[in-house]
């Protein structure tokens, strides 16, 4: 069985780095290829659920390379390998161009998707984890001749990487802490070290996650492929944000701040992400949103400790979420559009793919009986026994959540106007059509999307609550389900009759994106400008001075004076006018000036050392007396 | 063996630099045949290679040199210096391969890298201090030959500047040694020795005046800020495999005098001041990376990272210092992962300086400015460069992150300060990912077009040292097997 | 008293005549000034029994400078008593140096606590010193013997300026 | 009589010489300042002989003295011979065509 | 009375190899002057080779205490055969055929007759002596060209010979008068608790004489003159040979005095200040041979710094000696590159040298970058010596300045390296190289190589105790 554990990361790995490596050699071959590994990579995810194997091996001293499946990763594993699949085939129907490289990356991704969710060492989750932003990178950028997409892929992946740096600082305290590496252990790490170490996986995850404040980044990713945000950005490398925490929930507790912190950070996500959901009118933009407010609900949960319930919401959300964003895949490809209001009516045109569309917006509202109302109900019943507040902000939230998914499923459904192609063909040509491959997942993740609510039923739920050893954990009363249902079905119904506001800063994503512009990137690029201005002109013309002091000290060799003398003046001109723009270094005057000061002493001590050679007799004797002089002198003052 | 080793390039060299008539393929195909042999050589001594007990040598050679001033011809390999020995066969293996189509006096070029590669083995490999610096001159005379001789644009200057301030490094350490040697109660310039003797343990002023010089020595040619300042106009006028050598495996040379000499030998002097080193690490990481980041030549960001990456080595090296409340596995974790840097930085930084080559083979620029949108005409060029450049930002399954990985988990470990560094490795994402983005996406514009692909020369070196530093991402521990016994010894040393 | 009586006035002759060197008008009156000199420091050995050796510095320094004065005819084509001359430079440099080189030295001359005499001379001085250049000191002689040969050959080497081939007129004008 | 007087005598003697030899242009008169320096040297050597240690190895030292000088000034009047003819002058003031 | 003539065996080859080279050259016609060559060569063989013979014998004095026959004079005695059978090589393609060439080969014994005694004599006056004997061959030396240049530089080195040939007459008076002898065994004894006031006088006296020898500060005037005008040969010849015999003569001087005064002190200021004039003045020179002159100034100053420990630590001698050894053949070699192409004087002129004649180019690397102490080459374990000898006598600051002027000397060498490697230009005629003095040149640098590779198997030799 551990054969089937590796082969779980092990052969999507090669795979894919072999179909990357091929190049357009690969091209024809690479979705069949892309689509029968997942396959297998999905056999296996379910083997593995049943088996849970566990294996580790030598990676760096003191820490292994730690593979195991628990309960926890028995539910999400396969979810992901699944939609994985799902999305695969979609894709091969989507993507036309360079698919070498796509579904190789694409299986890149799904062995690191693997091995975080059966890493139990912070060295193999790590690895996977920075892998995984790595691929987004890739992906998001997929279009690469589009600068904008590779501006996206660049801010996604530098965004959930300084996030990761939690993990670094993580995996430092722990050793510190004299917890080691392994995952189950963290929680063991001693005195002020264990907060270091939930604050660095709690910063990671949140990062991943597109919590708040890190949201903005699952904004611009969107501009990639749909498959891609489908995959990626809902079902699972966002996911593993939550996952993450759900998974080192036992630490977060054991910090004593971390699970609050988790837990509101959540819980505000699901809200404030809910209402920039609410003020989108590019599909994917609020799908994007979504994701980032339904995840809120996993990492609440995690930090109240409901990690059933959460994984539940996860795998629900998963499926969802995936599915949605195919469909606007489909619709984007076919009518070149995502914006909403041209896409008005357009699952009348489709009803293969609006039908699942509409079950998904409605799994989404958390309208009953589908998934997402069960599991959220889950998490919220445990929210309420920590914190009343914290149930509030949670169903507010699930009120937003209500609000955009009708906001989609009314659009949707209506009457398409008659001018509707004038609203088309906005970001690219569209198709007009939709190719089975594409259709064929949709209703397989919409059926998904209705029934995976039995994640928290029972027999399934109770059986999971047990492998997972929540046995005295409260259990959503029967009115909170009534108050959940009737809140997600009135919403939708009203938000039918009443317009949406669309306030500016929820449309803006809250402005964090532009926040971390000024806050952040342009003040660092301010200072490695300053800093390289600094470097040229100071460290290295302190250097350069003193070797012209030097040669200067020795006079002459015109020509190679001339030409650093030029060089010193030009520089100086260039330095003038650059300072004249308000270089940042205050203290270049009294360093430069310094270096040119000693510069200047020695190169007066040279010529004047030199000058002692006269060529004059005379001189000669009289400099000889003088130095004999001061020998004297040395002699009789020193004994 | 050993002696085998070091000097077989060394009487190539001779037999091609006397040769005049030789026909030029024939000099370039006798230096590719050498460092292939070296290869196979070095494989032998990797395969030979059994830890030592109690940390001490393998392949052991000693004989009578200057017995007068207790030096002698003794070398040997351990842990710390058998992964660098290797990547040198590796990396000048990769430039001979590289210069296969090189026309400028490639029966001369041939010679001199090939007696590079003598010193750089020699040096990795000697046990004595006088040896070590011997081989540790010799590699800047040939370095500056390198650059005056086959670089371009300021060449002359920039060598000069490289000879002149490397030069003063070496005669910084030369006095530390001598300083060491006096100490040593019999005198002696044997690094075992001197290490199990630790001498001015109890000379607190006189250890860290020696301690200051060597770390002088070292520190200019690592190099850290502020002593880094010859780095960037070297590797910018410096050819190819030039600044591959350069930024590969003779920057290691300062980095590794830290662990072989100045930490075992110095003990005392070392704790006392290692905070120094500590800080001055934290700042090349950060200072190095965003004056990287500022750039806009990207030979001259690449020579910036290593600065940042050299600075990873010395945080590691300071940390382990850092002797406190016992956290020894972290502070062994922290030096295994400073070796590993160094293997990885040579095999990834070569990689970068070989295909930031290429550009200037084929139009004579490196300003970013001048090209975009490479990735059309050249995807296997962007593609090998995606790979480096991410590999050299530290992504996990290659060699970067796995040293990176233990620097900060150890270094952290072993001193909270060393946290300042992590920012260091999100700058270096930033700037490679800048520079990807300017060099390779987008509408291909400027001189990029019709910008010719690389051919099957170019592409074999970088692709042989990725691959080797994704083998090592992916399956670390033959190579950390190697690397930490002797990064124990190490750290027992230092902590006595 | 005697010997104090002569040597102070054989001291006043020497310095005096030392002085008249660089005061006279021509580099012939210069040149007997400076034998002047020589003959009254040869003098004043002879107060200290040195009788051989003074005489030696006063034959040696006769001829010298008869020497010197035909050099200067000859080879110079100077008349030693006709060529008025003052040819000085930093006249106040040279003064400086040499008076603070002066004060600097009387004043160690005075201060300085000087040893007392050890031991007597010899009976017979000149056969001490020929034992003595036979003797222990013999080195000393033969090393001057190969300085007088190589004073000679180099001498004859800088002031002639044709060598043994003096049958290549060619050579010294191109020389 | 003393041995402090000689020796002033001696030192005077240097002086004078040592101010010849900066001050005169004229390479012949160089040397007599010279000569006279050698003097001093003389009438010291003899003052030492016999107010300090009468050995024999003063007596020898004179010798020497002597045998510099006669030497010195065999070599002088060579040297200025070579660069009257190849100068053309006996000044050192016009021999500085080798400086710095 | 230890009257062992078989004990001066080298200095009576020295001198009777002088008076054959100019007996048997006075009779041969000019072209046939090879003649005295070989005899000069053949003295020059004889020397060395009873050197080496003597080095086997016990160290003592010979002659009433004023020689010492011992471990430094060996070495004085070899490096100074050897340095003058290299001048002779690397000078044979200028001098043959000139009217001078046999002069020239017995001023050259001579002088190093002259050296030789310096360096082994224990006497005061033998010194005295000596000195004389090595400085008129020099002056002969250095006017023989008769240019107005080689005449100007001759008077110099005459006038400033004269002068410290005085100051070193003064200092053996007073040292004499103080000590009550003349020998080195007398004073060591006669100088203890005399006053150092008038020690000092004298011993700054004797020392001005012998640096004047050396070509160090305050006696350095004339060194880079006579290395610019003077023949090649000549001024290879006077830039190594008398420094050997000097140094090694002061040293056996500063051994033997009292410690009265910072003796020490004053030679370490001393040699800074040489080695930092020296490579300071050095800067800026575009004569190749002005350079190297002025190099060897700021070499002495390395030098010296054996010197100032002498006697407080053993490894200053064997430092000392095996570092005159290892200056002498790189110093040479430097001379006989700049002779095997005579055309090329200044700095510029030196373009393309690697292109023309690569093996004079690489032997002219290996001087340069052995006088800079790059290893392996002898200088580098010279200075490595000499540096550890000089810590070790507690001079570690002397160390550090001499360390920072050794970068600073790089900086001139490889003004003169840089050019020898670029592209010769288009129109730049080849003035040829001599063959004698190629020759010479490489098997120098080949000597430098392997004294420093073999440094192991020399150093022990030179570790004997001085004969006093």
């Amino acid at each position: 069985m551990t054969a089937l554990l590796w082969a779980l990361v092990v052969l999507p790995a090669v795979v894919g780095a072999l179909l990357c490596g091929a190049g357009r050699r690969a091209d024809r071959v690479a979705p069949a290829v892309a689509v029968g590994t997942a396959g297998l990579v999905l056999a296996a995810a379910i083997a593995v659920a049943v088996s849970r194997p566990a294996v580790s091996v030598p990676f760096l001293p003191g820490a292994d390379l730690g593979l195991a499946v628990d309960a926890l990763t028995a539910v999400v594993l396969p979810a992901v390998a699944a939609v994985t699949l799902l999305v695969l085939v979609f894709s091969a129907g989507e993507i036309t161009g360079a698919r070498g490289r796509f579904f190789g990356l694409m299986l890149l991704f799904e062995a690191a998707v693997a091995l975080t969710t059966v890493a139990t060492t912070l060295p193999a989750l790590l690895f996977a984890w920075e892998v995984m932003g790595a691929t987004s990178y890739a992906l998001i950028a997929f279009s690469w001749r589009d600068p904008d997409r590779v501006g996206a892929g660049t801010t996604a992946f530098l965004t959930t990487r300084a996030a990761d740096l939690g993990l670094y600082v993580a995996a430092g305290a722990a050793l510190a802490g004299g917890a080691g590496l392994g995952l189950d252990r963290l929680a063991d790490a001693g005195g002020p070290w264990l907060d270091v170490v939930a604050a660095g996986v709690l910063v990671a995850a949140l990062g991943k996650a597109a919590q708040l404040p890190f949201s903005f980044w699952l904004s611009r990713a969107m501009e990639g492929p749909s498959p891609v945000s489908a995959l990626l950005h809902s079902a699972a490398m966002v996911a593993m944000g939550g996952y993450l925490l759900l998974r080192t929930a036992p630490l977060l507790a054991a910090s004593g701040w971390a699970d609050d912190a988790a837990a509101w950070v959540g819980a505000l996500t699901a809200v404030a992400l809910g209402a920039v959901a609410v003020a989108q009118r590019d599909l994917k933009q609020l799908l994007a949103a979504s994701t980032a407010a339904q995840l809120g609900y996993v990492v609440l949960a995690a930090g109240v400790a409901a990690v059933s319930g959460g994984a539940a919401h996860l795998v629900a959300h998963a499926s969802t979420k995936a599915l949605l964003f195919l469909a606007a895949g489909a619709w984007l490809s076919a009518l070149g559009t995502k914006q909403l209001p041209a896409l008005r009516g357009a699952a009348r045109r489709w009803p293969v793919v609006g039908v699942p569309a509409a079950v998904g917006a409605l799994s989404l509202a958390g309208v009953v009986p589908l998934s997402l109302w069960a599991s959220k109900d889950e998490v919220l019943a445990v929210a309420r026994e920590h914190s009343l507040p914290l149930y509030v902000v949670g169903l507010a939230g699930a009120a937003l959540s209500a609000a955009y998914a009708g906001k989609v499923l009314w659009i949707l459904w209506r009457r398409p106007p008659a001018a509707a192609e004038s609203g088309y063909d906005t970001e690219r040509p569209g198709t007009r059509q939709v190719g089975g491959l594409q259709q064929a997942p949709l209703g397989v993740l919409a059926a998904g999307a209705a029934v995976l609510g039995l994640l928290v039923w029972p027999p399934v739920g109770t059986a999971i609550r047990t492998a997972l050893g929540e046995t005295g954990l409260p259990r959503p009363s029967v009115l909170e389900m009534v108050l959940s249902a009737v809140l997600a079905v009135g919403v939708v119904l009203a938000v039918g009759r009443l317009p949406l506001p669309e306030p500016r800063w929820a449309a803006g994503w809250l402005g964090l994106g532009t926040a971390t512009q000024v806050v952040a990137v342009r003040p660092v690029l301010r200072l490695a400008e300053a800093l390289a201005r600094f470097d040229d002109r100071v460290l290295d013309r302190s250097v350069t001075a003193a070797a012209v002091a030097v040669r200067g000290a020795a006079g002459g060799f015109a020509r190679f004076d001339d030409r650093v003398l030029d060089r010193a003046v030009e520089a100086t001109g260039t330095g003038g006018v650059r300072a004249a723009r308000g270089a940042a270094v205050a203290d270049t005057t009294g360093f430069d000036g310094a270096a040119e000061g000693v510069a200047a002493a020695l190169r007066r001590l040279g010529d004047l050392l030199r000058r002692t050679q006269t060529g004059q007799l005379h001189q000669y004797y009289v400099q000889a007396a003088v130095v004999l002089a001061a020998a004297l002198a040395l002699l009789l003052l020193t004994r | 063996m050993l002696s085998l080793i070091v000097f077989l390039p060394l009487a190539a060299a001779v037999v091609l630099g006397a040769a005049r008539a030789l026909p030029d393929a024939v000099s370039r195909w006798t230096w590719l045949g050498v460092t292939v042999a070296e290869l196979a050589l070095v494989a032998v001594l990797v395969a030979g290679y059994d830890t030592p007990p109690d940390g001490g040598l393998a392949w052991e050679e000693r004989l009578r040199w200057i017995p007068s001033v207790g030096s002698s011809y003794h070398v040997g390999v351990d842990g710390l210096s058998l992964p660098l020995v290797a990547l040198t066969a590796v990396v000048f293996c990769a430039c001979a391969v590289h210069a296969l189509k090189d026309a400028r006096r490639p029966r001369a070029q041939a010679a001199l890298f090939l007696f590079l590669q003598s010193t750089c083995l020699g040096l990795f490999v000697a046990q004595d201090l006088i040896l070590f610096f011997v081989f540790f001159d010799l590699s800047i005379v040939g370095m500056y030959f390198v650059i005056a001789g086959w670089g371009h644009g300021g060449a002359a200057r920039s060598a000069l500047k490289f000879f002149l301030y490397t030069f003063l490094g070496s005669l910084a350490l030369l006095v530390g040694f001598i300083g060491l040697y006096l100490a040593a109660d019999p005198h002696t310039f044997d690094i075992p020795e001197l290490v199990a003797a630790a001498p001015l343990a109890d000379d607190a002023v006189a250890g860290a005046w020696v301690l200051g010089a060597i770390l002088l020595g070292l520190a200019v040619k690592t190099p850290t800020v502020p002593f880094h300042t010859w780095l960037p106009p070297a590797h910018t006028d410096a050819p190819a495999i030039g600044s591959a050598v350069l930024a590969g495996i003779l920057l290691k040379m300062g980095t590794y005098g830290f662990v072989r000499i100045a930490m075992p030998a110095l003990p005392d002097a070392w704790q006392a001041w290692a905070w120094v080193v500590l800080t001055v690490g934290v700042v090349s990481v950060l200072y190095g990376a965003l004056v990287a980041l500022a750039q806009t030549d990207v030979k001259r960001m690449i020579a910036y990272t290593s600065v940042n990456h050299m600075g990873y080595v010395l945080v590691a090296v300071g940390a382990a210092g850092v002797v406190a409340d016992g956290a020894q596995e972290a502070r062994e974790l922290a030096v295994t992962g400073a070796v590993t840097q160094m293997v990885s930085h040579g095999l990834i930084t070569s990689a970068l300086f070989l295909l930031a080559g290429v550009l200037h083979d084929r139009v004579g620029s490196y300003a970013m400015a001048d090209f975009g949108g490479l990735a059309a005409p050249a995807p296997r060029y962007a593609g090998l460069f995606a790979v480096g450049a991410f590999a050299s930002l530290g992504l996990p399954a290659f060699s970067g992150f796995v040293a990176e990985f233990q620097i900060f988990a150890g270094s952290i470990g072993a001193t909270w300060f060393a946290v300042l560094a992590v920012p260091g490795i999100l700058l270096t994402a930033a700037l490679f990912l800048r520079a990807y983005q300017r060099l390779f996406t987008g509408p291909t514009a400027g001189r990029a077009e019709g910008f010719p692909d690389l051919r099957t020369h170019e592409l074999l070196p970088v692709g042989g040292l990725l691959l080797l530093s994704l083998l090592i991402g992916v399956v670390p521990w033959p190579l950390l097997d190697l690397i930490a016994p002797a990064a124990e010894t190490v750290v027992g040393l230092v902590s006595r | 008293m005697v010997d104090d009586i002569v040597f102070w006035g054989l001291a006043v002759v020497a310095v005096a005549s030392g002085i008249a060197v660089f005061r006279v008008d021509s580099m012939a009156r210069a040149t007997y000034a400076l034998a002047v000199s020589f003959v009254a420091v040869g003098l004043a050995l002879l107060l200290f029994g040195l009788d051989y050796l003074g005489v030696v510095v006063v034959l040696m320094m006769v001829m010298e400078m008869a020497i010197m004065a035909i050099y200067m005819i000859m080879f110079m084509g100077m008349n030693p008593a006709l060529m008025p001359m003052s040819m000085v430079h930093g006249k106040r440099t040279s003064l400086a140096v040499a008076g603070l080189t002066f004060a600097v030295l009387a004043a160690g001359i005075l201060l300085v606590d000087w040893p007392e005499r050890r031991g007597a001379p010899a009976a017979d001085l000149t056969l001490a010193v020929g034992r003595a250049v036979m003797g222990g000191k013999m080195l000393v002689m033969m090393t001057v013997s190969a300085v007088l040969f190589a004073t000679i050959v180099s001498a004859l080497v800088l002031a002639l300026p044709r060598g043994r081939y003096d049958d290549d007129p060619a050579d010294e004008a191109a020389s | 009589m003393t041995l402090q007087t000689v020796l002033l005598v001696a030192a005077a003697l240097f002086c004078v010489g040592l101010y010849g030899a900066i001050s005169q242009q004229v390479v012949v008169m160089v040397m007599m300042g010279l000569e006279l320096m050698l003097n001093g040297v003389i009438l010291a050597a003899g003052a030492f002989w016999w107010f300090l240690s009468p050995a024999p190895d003063g007596q020898v030292l004179l010798l020497v003295v002597i045998t510099a000088m006669t030497v010195e000034m065999a070599m002088g009047f060579a040297v200025a011979t070579l660069l009257h003819r190849s100068r053309g002058s006996d000044m050192t003031d016009m021999a500085t065509d080798l400086s710095r | 009375m230890h009257k062992e003539p078989l004990a001066l065996l080298p200095e009576i080859c020295l001198l009777v190899g002088a008076v054959t080279t100019l007996l048997a050259g006075s009779f041969l016609p000019r072209e046939r002057q090879w003649g005295a060559r070989l005899v000069a060569t053949a003295a020059l063989v004889a020397a060395g080779i009873t050197a080496a013979v003597a080095l086997a014998d016990p160290a003592r004095t010979v002659y009433g205490g004023t020689f010492a026959v011992d471990t430094a004079t060996g070495a004085v005695r070899l490096v100074v055969a050897a340095a003058t059978l290299l001048v002779i090589g690397l000078g044979v393609d200028e001098l043959a055929g000139t009217r001078r060439e046999s002069e020239t080969y017995a001023l050259l014994l001579l002088g190093a007759l002259g050296a030789t005694v310096m360096g082994s004599t224990t006497d005061l006056l033998v010194l005295a002596v000596a000195f004389l004997l090595g400085s008129i061959p020099l002056y002969g030396l250095v006017g023989m060209l008769r240019s107005p240049g080689a005449a100007e530089a001759a008077l110099k080195t005459y006038l400033l010979g004269a002068l410290f040939g005085i100051l070193l007459l003064l200092g053996t008076t007073v040292l004499y008068g103080l000590g009550g002898a003349t020998a080195y065994a007398g004073l060591a004894t006669g100088l203890e608790g005399a006053p150092v006031a008038a020690l000092a006088v004298g011993l700054l006296g004797v020392l001005a004489g012998l640096v004047f020898k050396a070509g160090g500060v305050p006696g350095h005037f004339w060194v880079p003159d006579a290395a610019q005008a003077a023949g090649t040969p000549a001024a290879a010849f006077l830039t190594t040979v008398p420094k050997v015999g000097a140094l090694v003569a002061v040293f056996r001087l500063v051994d033997v005095l009292p410690g009265s005064a910072d003796w020490p002190l004053l030679v370490a200021v001393l040699a800074a200040v040489t080695m930092t004039l020296g490579n300071l003045a050095a800067f800026a020179q575009s004569d190749v041979r002005r350079l190297l002159g002025w190099s060897t100034v700021s070499q002495v100053g390395y030098l010296l710094l054996p010197v100032a420990v002498a006697g407080r630590t053993g490894e200053a001698l064997p430092a000392l000696l095996f570092y005159l050894g290892a200056y002498a053949v790189t110093n040479l070699a430097a001379f006989a590159v700049v002779a095997a192409v005579p055309d090329r004087r200044g700095l510029e002129e030196s373009r393309g040298l690697a292109t023309a004649s690569p093996w004079l180019a690489g032997a002219l690397v290996v001087a340069l970058l052995g006088l800079v102490g790059t290893p392996p080459t002898a200088v580098f374990v010279g200075k490595l010596t000499v540096f550890t000898a000089a810590w070790d006598g507690g001079l570690a600051w002397l160390v550090v300045v001499a360390a920072a002027n050794t970068v600073a000397s790089l900086f001139y060498y490889l003004r003169w390296l840089a050019p020898v490697f670029r592209r010769p230009e288009e129109d730049a005629g080849d003035g040829g190289t001599r063959p004698f003095a190629a020759v010479a040149a490489v098997l120098a640098a080949a000597c430098i190589l392997g004294l420093g590779l073999a440094a192991g198997a020399v150093l022990p030799l030179l570790d004997g105790p001085l004969a006093r």
